[in-house]
């Protein structure tokens, strides 16, 4: 079941990379899309927890309002380098991190690298050690909003 | 005629970067320095990629943001077994 | 205006070199020479050799920083100081400086960067551009050149590929299990990325996507910028990229050592094969029209195989290398 | 029609040209290493997010458009794995940030300063 869903990603990949409908290019794009199946059916016996699933609609949901915190976390970032006297206050903290899978952990802490300003140093089970160039981006982290946009990612079980 | 800016840009950024790599001071600056010129040379390849109206040649800048950041983690490996090696140098003695 | 960018980035690249030569600190160096494949790749491109910036792209990013480090962990990370006599230093200057100036006086006989009138125009170059189609009915004229027209030529460099790959894994490979492991060597060898919950679950994802990419470009170097070295680098990175996140021991485990020999092997006698196969059915050596009855679609199949050929041992060598590295990184 | 959209196009590009830009500038001028991660940042999503928006609309409605979306997709991806790896070794081999207020105690517990 799992193996088909990859397959059918890998085959759409595949034709949108390549865009030839040759038969040729076809029956190789077929047998390698099986081969990275193949391989990653390999690389997934030795996984030890999946944890909940990912729900794509809310991922859909999520894309946008994190493109909106990029942006306005670029703009900070882009005033603090083009200001004569950069007035720096670096903060090094941790935070807690309550997503239960790990995918949606590494989508937090990708989100926090994602936007300018913060930056995870480290992930430590349920603490994220961050980095932040300014006070004030730590404590929108510390609000929690991230976090708990990441955390109703995952599919409750 | 309408890429020339971004290329300046871009070109101007990776002498930046590349200066950084000079400067260092540490070794992770020039880390860094690689990284973000690796980034710069994926945008200039898919700019360069319109400019010379070839868009199918944007396969190039895919190769590298695609593997680009594996010497990155090699970069984090070789850190991490250097330092065990040298906290049971340090333990040795 | 590709002019003034092209000597921007060439000054650039004399920038690099000068630092890496100068750099005593050899990490300094090896991430030097990150940006100076770097700068390569784009100054091929902005010379339209779109498949040679491909191959610099996917050695350079993927393949070379991975192997510079597993070469840095076994040695030190200074520089070795080597006393050269005042007297040696002058003639090394001497030579140095001749061999410049008579490549800087050779370089005014050269044509123009894309001068119409120039040699490598006039003679073998329109014939490959005019016979390609009737030929061999592909769109990539490099694809063409190297498979079929100088096909000999690229059998030789497989065997390169080949040769140093053995070579390497005679140096490097040697079994050293009598040799007794110290705590610290065994703990640094186990470690991996396995702990690293980003890098690893990113890594994940992306080594079969990364995989799905170098068959692709392995199976459009007749229609696009590509081809056997390209992939078999962009795929080698793949494997590389999953032995670094889960160690070593895994990545052998999901391709075991074996298969690896096997591809080193295969890939080049498989090149080899349908030279000799061209041979039994009547025609030269690799003459790929007499594999079919169109002649045609003869070459079609013959540079699907022998692109295929080059691409299983350039995976299976870089993957060797890497290993042979990684097995002794900790000594 | 096709003027306008070139010229949102030339826009956007310009745009993203003057972020890479400015990213490029806080690499240099920022104080030590994490400080100018974040810079590099700059570089890494709004550079590529507008200089790809850019190209897109010169691209149409194309396969070419789709390897747009894949770079920027892998890019997004890698770019904070790359910049947790970076961070994680200067972390580990016990690098210390030079301006910092440190609430975490992460800096103190291990490892040697390191130049």
């Amino acid at each position: 079941m799992r193996a088909l869903g990859l397959f059918l990603v890998f085959a759409l990949v595949w034709l949108l990379l390549s865009g030839l409908m040759k038969p040729l290019v076809l029956g190789l794009g077929v047998v390698s899309c099986l081969l990275c199946v193949w391989l990653a059916s390999r690389m997934h016996r030795v996984e030890e927890d999946a944890g909940p699933a990912l729900r794509p609609l809310h991922l859909l949901a999520y894309l946008p309002w994190l493109l909106k915190e990029v942006v306005l976390a670029n703009l900070q970032v882009m005033r603090v380098v083009l200001s004569p006297r950069m007035a720096l206050d670096p903060v090094l903290f941790r935070l807690r991190a309550t997503q239960r899978s790990q995918l949606c952990k590494v989508i937090y802490g990708n989100s926090i690298t994602l936007t300018p300003g913060t930056l995870t140093l480290d992930v430590d089970g349920e603490t994220m050690l961050v980095h932040a160039l300014e006070r004030a981006g730590a404590e929108a982290l510390r609000s929690g909003e991230m976090d708990r946009r990441a955390s109703a990612l995952e599919a409750s079980a | 005629m309408i890429f020339y800016p971004v290329l300046f840009a871009l070109i101007a950024t990776m002498a930046l970067a590349l200066a950084r790599a000079l400067l260092g001071p540490s070794l992770y600056d020039r880390v860094l320095a690689v990284n973000m010129f690796g980034t710069k040379t994926v945008l200039f390849l898919a700019v360069t990629a319109f400019m010379l109206g070839r868009p199918d040649f944007l396969d190039l800048a895919l190769a590298y943001a695609a593997i680009n950041f594996i010497g990155v983690l090699a970069v984090l490996q070789f850190f991490q077994s250097r330092e065990i090696r040298q906290r049971y140098e340090r333990q040795g003695r | 205006m590709t002019l003034i960018f092209g000597v921007f980035l060439l000054i650039l690249l004399v920038i690099v070199a000068l630092a890496i030569v100068r750099s005593e600190d050899l990490f300094a160096a090896v991430m030097l020479s990150g940006i100076f494949s770097l700068l390569m790749a784009v100054n091929f491109f902005l010379l339209d050799a779109a498949d040679v910036a491909l191959t610099e792209a996917a050695v350079g990013a993927g393949v070379a920083t991975v192997l510079f480090l597993g070469a840095l962990a076994l040695t030190g990370k200074e520089e070795a100081r080597h006393t050269v006599s005042p007297g040696g230093r002058w003639l090394a200057l001497g030579v140095s400086f001749a061999t410049a100036s008579l490549l800087f006086y050779a370089s005014l006989e050269n044509p123009h960067i894309g001068d119409g009138s120039a040699p490598v125009h006039q003679h073998v170059a329109p014939w490959y551009l005019a016979n390609t189609l009737p030929l061999i009915d592909i769109p990539n004229v490099v694809t063409a050149v190297l498979g079929s027209f100088r096909g000999f030529d690229t059998l030789g460099e497989v065997f390169v590929v080949f040769t140093a790959g053995i070579g390497v894994m005679s140096i490097l490979g040697v079994r050293h299990s009598l040799v007794e492991l110290s705590g610290a060597e065994l703990d640094a060898r186990q470690r991996s990325l396995r702990h690293h919950l980003i890098p690893r679950i990113v890594g994940r994802g992306m080594v079969p996507l990364i995989m799905l990419f170098a068959l692709y470009v392995q199976f459009h170097g007749e229609y696009s910028p590509g081809g056997g070295f390209q992939a078999g680098a962009i795929a080698a990175a793949a494997i590389i990229l999953y032995s670094l996140l889960e160690g070593d021991d895994r990545g052998r485990e999901l391709l075991p050592e074996w298969l690896l020999r096997l591809m080193v092997a295969g890939g080049a006698l498989l090149y080899g094969g349908v030279g000799l196969a061209c041979v039994l059915l009547g025609g030269n050596f690799l003459d790929y029209s007499v594999l079919a009855t169109v002649p045609s679609a003869g070459q079609h199949l013959g540079l699907l195989l022998i692109e295929l050929g080059v691409g299983i041992t350039v995976t299976g060598v870089l993957i060797s290398v890497f290993h042979a590295f990684a097995r002794r990184a900790s000594r | 029609m096709a003027s306008v959209i070139d010229m949102i196009s030339f826009a956007l590009l310009a745009a993203g040209g003057f972020c890479v830009f400015v990213g490029g500038v806080g690499v240099l001028r920022l104080p030590d290493l994490y400080t100018r991660m974040h810079a590099a940042s700059i570089t890494d999503t709004a550079g590529p997010l507008l200089v790809l928006a850019g190209l897109a609309l010169q691209a149409g409605w194309s396969l070419a458009l789709f390897k747009l979306a894949v770079i920027l997709v892998f890019l997004a991806v890698t770019a904070p794995t790359a910049a947790y790896a970076l961070g994680n070794a200067a972390l580990v081999s016990g690098y210390r940030p030079a301006v910092v207020s440190d609430e975490s105690g992460a800096t103190d517990s291990e490892g040697e300063g390191h130049a």
